[in-house]
């Protein structure tokens, strides 16, 4: 009896999280698949009526402005957070006397809710009150700043919030990569001649494969949550020029009251996140049993 | 004990204060009042937790809710029936019956009317308008050419804010304008196809066109309140907003008539925003009792009075003494009362009173969509039409 | 011929740590030099100070005949292979080989020629595609040599770049690298702390301590007459046997008497010893240390011993023994007849024998 | 470690300054880029309504006054109740520390079990509570507050814990997980022999060895669960609700004056313990970071 | 007397994988089982299954006589040392020790008895308030021998405990562990792939190789009549020369031919050697072929060969030739005169000679 106790611990430890994880996440995407078949309004109904919220999305000319702005976002968040990042932890890393000040400055908007800092932000990329008012004080008539009140451009705006809000992480995600990269390999470039920035462009950066994995996957993840920051920031306007898939859903499920539409568009994100998120599991696993 | 809980997204200000009335009354009257106001997103965010608590078995006392939203809570099977309160109150004698009929479910009263806000106002700033000699329009060519000489004179003619509920509120003040009370009803409220497709609907976006002209750089994101104010400082000539834009100037000590003007847009008919507390099924006794106290205590005329004057609306029964009223207040229960008898009395599609949120949505999308673009009109239209389809 | 390498009254700190203290040394092309020394006596740090890698407090490096102490790393004309290898791990073996020639702007076919050529005299052409990762420590290891060895530099550094395998590679590799010494006729600076590749590889070895030299000199001057008790202990394996004694001069030499547990002390008679003040501690190799029938000459003198451990080794067969309050081994031929816990004859071959100072370490003959 | 700008051994110190004060101004530049909305953000809260009104955003204010931050602390209304934030704050202090604390003990059990007692199958739950991390939490919120009323926790705290916690595993599994996979298999063997069980082994053996990795999964799940709005505002009733909640009502009232001050250093409270736990602990997140939950 | 540990026809597979084939040995009371194979072989596995540490596919394990084939680890009274010593990092070397028995529940008195009697045979006294990062290699090895000796058991399982320690460490230690071995008369089995460590700890070994045992027995029985290829060419260091040859029976015995590069082919003659076929792998360590003056005896014969490389390793010489296509490694005196590019006569001692088939790598003698 104790040595069957003692072999099965293990899994009883892992029991009650896999048992919550499978009702409460995959159950949730299960329920939500039903509920994306029927046509639920205002609260959920579970009479199947096919694909046809699926129809209706893809025939939303609203959805499909969130998914661009989702690529859009996306791509840009991702690669400016990571160049910033890596800008930062480079900088960082020349043996700064400053460093802890510097870092925790670059890291701090990690601590802030959007919800908090969205304010700050509209105010200041705002023409009227903002940077543009300050340039133009200055004496600047003609410079112009206004990304956040132009329908073209305020995905644009969002994207600068949003990188200040990570590129914290990143860098020290970056960081603490190139601080555990092998001095060896450092001090031999050194003798083969290599100058610096060619030791980070072709030696380090390369080697830190695994972390511009997990920076993306974090990245990616924020990314596709992104919420507060649009809610906050624009609210999802001018127009419906910043929504993203996030507060599409959120704004059919809960102002429209259209949940059936809501629910379609979950399992599209979804399976945007499962395209992202397979690759990177394997990887992972799959690596760690090579060592 | 009677106890009530009430969602709300009355959370500041004015609103706020009017609340704080109810709540005292309610207390007089032996009853505890819980209080859950969640702000934001002109109530996505209470409408988020209304539908969390509703699923989880525990939906709050009283919620505020208005228009065909109600109804639709009601088909969820959610709503508590209130009749025996309004049968007593006789609420049917003194509510006008368009109005009655969003408070009722099936027959049975299941809310209560807050107040009556008239959605299509427009508002001046009287020393600009006085200064440049321009007379509040009647027409909206008339409009058109009082904006054209502000902006001439460097004054932003309308001041506006670029949120989406906002670009309806103009747009719906706009097809009343054009369409008339008959075309709006059969555009908003009954979704006829052939109104939306119609060459009027194309006029109505050519104006939305002009008014996008008419509003200065800062537009996206503003706050309704803070264009109030550029009305009111003279930097901008007019407003088009609910009539709670008039607690604004009135919190600043502006007169009306003398300060500022009041005006319906141009065009026949009268467009109201009902504001209400829908009434959901609650278990326990000093529950259900705080539900009757408080349907009574909100259709009663003290209430009614106190918190249309704090709100800048007018009462929701007819048989409250105005006096205490200001003139544009009085302007609106006039106008009331007649396009109730004429049948121009049509619910606000923007501020949700006239169509289920799937539909009101999906307008509004094309709208701020057109009114942030360069859009035209006839792709406006065709738009409008395919989402309203889409959307059904 | 001048040297090659000319490090003088180098010092070197880290903060207030003292590291290396006046370190002089020269060696001539085609040199071997092997730095050997305690794990943390200051090895890599002073390979670092040759190849510019740290800035050095005082002295001067000349390398080839310049003053190369203000020079970076890069124009030192050095190549230098790691402990770890550090190959660059992104990138093919190939391009770990050729990259220090590309970022030179050496012209490809230039690349391509020298590349087959390293390959083919290290036999990695079939693995020139691989990266670093799928390739085993031996391979790594040549990849590295490969690296230093496209650039055909002045002078090679090794940082013990066979730490890292294990005991059968590590043999194999040392013979790899004494032969391409030989091939090339290159200069090379060769770091361990193990002293059986110090001995095999070297030409002039230096034996360091505490960030001080203790001795200069070829593979057998160091084994054969160390210059203190620590190079003494340090180098060869077993150790040397050190055995306190008392010397006591008589008529034909000196006479060293060496106490035993609960036995007459083992005197030994030897007749080339200097002066020798009256405690001295006796070194003897193990392999100076014969069973007594396979050892004769004038110095060899005999005496039975307690043996404690017997421990075949393959090829030969160690023996412990207790003297002086001392372990010592004595090698024997693998066919030995020794047994623990019985007495044999030993032969003590007086010929090799070193005497040191027991207070300050010093060699006394 | 890496040390490559400065090369010692290269002169021409002019070159060097003239570098390293490129370095300073980049970095400078980039300080100045962080910290401008908390800068706003705290002149504003120590402006006057007036100073603010008439004045540029980007200022230094004229007249400090903490007035703001009074009234937000404690006498701000949020609907009819003016208290300010004050009782909301407790609510999030009363709802964090416990969510943190359950969700960090049983991330670590999990990676625990995960790294160290591999059994077949583990792989595909870790699999399976990582991917838990990327579902957008809108689409849970409905089933969830089903789930909740069903087990009475509707509206309470402990409800709002348990969602928490339950959201919040596949993160911290994943953090100790990373770090306890680099940690060599031989640590459990050699207790296994000395006679130790599965818990003893956990408390004696890896919990201590663990500080660098909680500080990080503290860290992580502090902020998230302090700042989450979406669960607070959905699974709380009058009286639960969270600081962020509270901060919504007093920053997002659509109608009325809005006192930008107050809203500011609203905020700014509001954020005090996340800020407060980073500029802390910042060093053991990187730390920490490096410590293992790094690796790919 | 019966064996202490039995293991019976024992199977291990990971999944699909077999990594253990139908292993069987039985070891007495006071032996010394040493398990060597290449990396990957099996050896940890099957230390590890013995332990309990993996459960078996198949076969039985009995220690002390009792089955303990489904037997937790902590009820089969043994202790494991790991190589990498797998010190609980947090706790002192004093908690180190007695982590085990406070588990438990041994009372305290006992614990600090215990401990202070390990500690004093392992001289690790001044030690046990540090915590095992602030150990040198060595230290933490005696501490990890210390967690296992304080628990007095049956058996004791090492995994390469040596292989982290530097070479001149190694020496030492593997020299305690002998001792320790001898003063306690404990049973150990231990693992390594260090061919010396095998040879002179163990007083049986078992050589591995893809998990499929290749010889069990004494270490004489396995250096000198190694039982194949794989075996010959393993154990010792230099490693056996296995040179292709073939083999001519004529009047006296046989004749044994031997290909060189350019040369006349070298012939010797073996008057002992069995029925031989043509081609045979011919074997011999370094030390039977050695410097011609020498080595004499019946079943020596000499001839003249061309040094390649000299490599003086202290006691020794080592120098390679060319034979048969193959590198030929002999074992001459320090004293040797032998010079690289020059001839040498040697002398092949053919009385240890192996003779091995070349495809199945058996041996024929
Ligand atoms: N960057 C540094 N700062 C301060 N001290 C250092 C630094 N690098 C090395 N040291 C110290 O200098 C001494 C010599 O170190 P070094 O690496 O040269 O030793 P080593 O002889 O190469 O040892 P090993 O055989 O272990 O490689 C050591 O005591 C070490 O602690
Ligand atoms: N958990 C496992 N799952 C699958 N295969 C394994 C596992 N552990 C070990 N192996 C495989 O079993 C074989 C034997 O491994 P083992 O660790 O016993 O080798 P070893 O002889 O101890 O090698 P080394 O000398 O490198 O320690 C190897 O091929 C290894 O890849
Ligand atoms: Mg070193
Ligand atoms: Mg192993």
């Amino acid at each position: 009896m104790t040595e069957w106790l003692e072999r099965h611990i293990p899994k009883m430890v892992l029991a009650p999280s896999f048992i919550a994880i499978l009702v409460f996440v995959y159950g949730f995407i299960a329920w939500t698949a039903w509920v994306s078949l029927t046509r639920s309004k205002l609260l959920p109904k579970y009479e199947i009526k096919g694909f046809i919220q699926y129809d209706r999305l893809f025939d939303s000319p609203r959805w499909d402005t969130a998914m661009g702005n989702l690529f859009i976002f996306g791509t840009l968040f991702i690669v400016t957070s990571m160049v910033l990042g890596l800008l930062l932890a480079i900088l960082l890393d020349q043996k700064v006397r400053t460093e802890g000040v510097l870092r925790t400055i670059y890291l701090y908007p990690m601590a802030l809710s959007m919800i908090v800092t969205g304010t700050a932000w509209k105010w200041i990329m705002n023409p009227g009150l903002g940077i543009e008012n300050m340039v133009r004080g200055w004496g600047f008539e003609n410079f112009s700043f206004d990304w956040v009140i132009n329908p073209d451009r305020a995905i644009y705006a969002v994207v600068i919030a949003g990188v200040w809000q990570a590129s914290g992480f990143v860098m020290a995600l970056f960081l603490a990569g190139l601080r555990s990269v092998d001095g060896e390999i450092i001090k031999a470039a050194q003798v083969d001649g290599i100058p610096s920035y060619r030791i980070y462009s072709a030696i380090i950066i390369p080697s830190m494969a695994p972390i511009f994995l997990s920076a993306f996957i974090v990245l990616a993840h924020l990314a596709i949550k992104s919420f507060d920051l649009v809610i906050a920031l624009t609210g999802g306007g001018p127009g419906y020029a910043t929504d993203l898939p996030a507060t599409y859903m959120y704004a059919m499920a809960f102002s429209r009251g259209d949940i059936g539409q809501a629910a379609s568009s979950a399992m599209v994100m979804m399976a945007v996140v499962f395209a992202i998120i397979v690759p990177y599991l394997y990887s992972e696993l799959r690596v760690k049993k090579h060592d | 004990e009677p106890q009530a809980e009430v969602l709300h997204w009355w959370t500041s200000g004015g609103e706020a204060k009017s609340v704080a009335v109810l709540q005292k009354e309610f207390a007089d009257n032996g009853g505890t009042w819980t209080d859950m106001p969640v702000a934001g997103g002109g109530g996505d965010a209470a409408m988020t937790a209304l539908r969390a608590r509703v699923l989880s078995g525990n939906a709050p006392t009283a919620v505020q809710l208005k228009g065909p939203a109600i109804q639709e809570w009601y088909e969820e099977g959610v709503l508590a029936d209130i009749s025996a309160v309004a049968e007593a109150e006789g609420w049917a004698d003194v509510l006008p019956a368009s109005i009655a009929g969003h408070m009722k479910c099936d027959g049975n009263w299941c809310a209560a009317p807050v107040n009556v806000h008239r959605v299509d106002w427009i508002w001046a700033n009287a020393e600009v308008l006085a200064a440049n000699g321009i007379e509040m329009p009647n027409s909206w060519d008339e409009f058109n050419a009082a904006a054209d000489k502000l902006a001439a004179a460097g004054i932003t003619p309308l001041a506006h804010g670029g949120q989406a509920w906002q670009d309806a509120t103009v747009f719906e003040a706009v097809a009343l304008g054009i369409l008339g009370a008959d075309g709006f009803q059969k555009a908003f409220v009954d979704l006829d196809m052939e109104t939306l497709k119609s060459d009027g609907m194309v006029a109505v976006f050519d104006q939305m066109r002009k008014m996008r002209g008419y509003v200065d750089d800062n537009f996206s994101g503003r706050d309704w309140n803070l264009a109030t104010a550029m009305v009111m400082n003279g930097e901008a000539g007019f407003q088009i907003m609910g009539d709670w834009a008039k607690g604004e100037f009135l919190a600043a000590g502006k007169v009306p008539g003398d300060d500022f003007l009041c005006a319906s847009v141009p065009g026949d008919g009268f467009l109201y925003n009902v504001d209400s507390f829908a009434m959901f099924d609650v278990k326990g006794d000093d529950k259900q009792a705080g539900q009757a106290l408080l349907a009574e205590l909100i259709v009663g005329k003290n209430f009614q009075e106190v918190f249309n004057l704090n709100k800048g609306s007018i009462p929701a029964r007819v048989d409250v003494a105005l006096d205490a009223f200001d003139s544009c207040a009085h302007l609106s229960a006039k106008d009331m009362t007649d396009s109730a008898d004429n049948g121009s009395l049509l619910p606000s599609y923007a501020h949700g009173m006239a169509l289920r949120g799937a539909q009101s949505g999906a307008i509004t999308d094309v709208v701020t969509a057109h009114f942030n673009s360069d859009m035209s009109s006839a792709e406006a239209v065709q738009m409008l039409a395919n989402a309203v389809q889409n959307s059904l | 011929m001048a040297p090659i390498l000319d490090i003088k009254n180098l010092y070197k700190n880290y903060g207030p740590v003292e590291i290396l203290k006046d370190i002089n040394v020269a060696i001539e092309p085609g040199d071997f030099l092997v730095l050997v020394g305690p794990s943390g006596c200051g090895k890599s740090t002073l390979l670092n100070c040759i190849a510019g890698l740290e800035p050095i407090t005082d002295g001067t490096i000349h390398i080839g005949g310049r003053d190369m102490t203000h020079v970076s790393p890069k124009d030192r004309d050095i190549a230098m292979v790691f402990q770890s290898y550090a190959l660059y791990p992104t990138m093919s073996v190939a391009k770990n080989i050729t990259f220090g020639m590309k970022v030179r702007g050496v012209d490809a076919a230039t690349q391509e020629r020298k590349l087959q050529e390293v390959a083919g005299q290290l036999q990695i052409e079939q693995l020139l595609h691989r990266r670093p990762g799928q390739l085993s420590g031996g391979q790594r290891q040549r990849v590295a040599m490969g690296r230093a060895l496209v650039r055909d530099p002045k002078l090679f550094l090794f940082d013990e770049p066979l730490s890292n395998l294990d005991a059968k590679l590590r043999v194999e590799m040392r013979t790899e690298i004494k032969k391409l010494h030989q091939n090339l006729g290159a200069t090379m600076v060769y770091v361990t702390h193990d002293q059986i590749e110090a001995m095999t590889l070297a030409t002039k070895i230096v034996v360091l301590k505490g960030g001080i030299v203790q001795q200069i000199g070829s593979p057998a001057e160091i084994y054969n007459r160390p210059a203190n008790l620590f190079v003494a202990d340090f180098m060869g394996s077993p150790a040397m046997n050190l055995i306190p004694a008392r010397a006591k001069p008589n008529g034909t030499g000196t006479q060293i008497e060496i106490s035993r547990d609960g036995e007459a002390p083992l005197v030994l008679t030897d007749t080339q010893a200097p002066d020798l003040p009256e405690d001295v501690i006796l070194g003897l190799r193990p392999e100076d240390i014969a069973e007594a029938g396979f050892r004769a000459g004038e110095s060899v003198q005999k005496a039975e011993c307690l043996i404690e451990m017997v421990e075949p080794a393959g090829a030969d067969t160690f023996v412990v023994s207790h003297l002086g309050g001392k372990q010592v081994t004595a090698r024997l031929h693998a066919e030995t007849s020794a047994q623990s816990g019985k007495t044999l004859p030993l032969a003590f071959d007086l010929s090799k024998v070193s005497y040191f100072a027991p207070e300050s370490g010093d060699r006394l003959n | 470690m890496t040390d490559l700008v400065i090369n010692p051994t290269q002169s021409r110190p002019w070159g060097k300054i003239l570098l390293r004060a490129l370095l300073f101004a980049l970095l400078g530049l980039f300080a100045l880029f962080y910290l401008m909305p908390l800068f706003v953000m705290v002149t504003t809260s120590l402006k006057s309504l007036e100073e603010i009104r008439t004045g540029s955003l980007i200022a230094f204010p004229r007249e400090i006054t903490f007035e703001a931050w009074r009234t937000a602390w404690s006498g701000a209304c949020t609907g009819i109740q003016c208290e300010g934030l004050r009782p909301y704050f407790w609510n999030s202090v009363v709802l964090a520390i416990p969510a943190v604390l359950i969700s960090t003990v049983v991330g670590a059990l999990n990676g625990y079990v995960i790294a160290q007692w591999r059994f077949r199958g583990a792989n595909l739950i870790f699999s399976l509570l990582l991917f838990g991390c990327f579902i957008p939490f809108q689409v849970v919120l409905l089933p969830m507050a089903r789930m909740l009323g069903l087990m009475g926790l509707a509206g309470t705290i402990p409800g709002l814990i348990f969602v928490h916690v339950i959201y919040g595993i596949g993160f911290t599994t994943l953090f100790f997980r990373n770090y306890y996979v680099t940690i060599p298999q031989e640590l459990v063997k050699a207790a296994k022999v000395d006679g130790a069980g599965f818990f003893r082994i956990f408390w004696s053996i890896f919990l201590p060895l663990s500080l660098p990795i909680i500080v990080v999964t503290v860290i992580w799940q502090f902020t998230q669960i302090w700042n989450d709005f979406l669960f607070g505002v959905s699974f709380s009733q009058a009286g639960t609700q969270p600081v962020t909640v509270a901060l919504n009502n007093i920053v997002n009232s659509t109608t009325g004056v809005k006192e930008y001050n107050v809203d500011m250093a609203a905020a700014i409270i509001a954020a005090l313990p996340t800020l407060l736990v980073y500029v802390v602990a910042g060093k053991y997140f990187i730390r920490g970071l490096t410590a293992g939950s790094v690796k790919g």
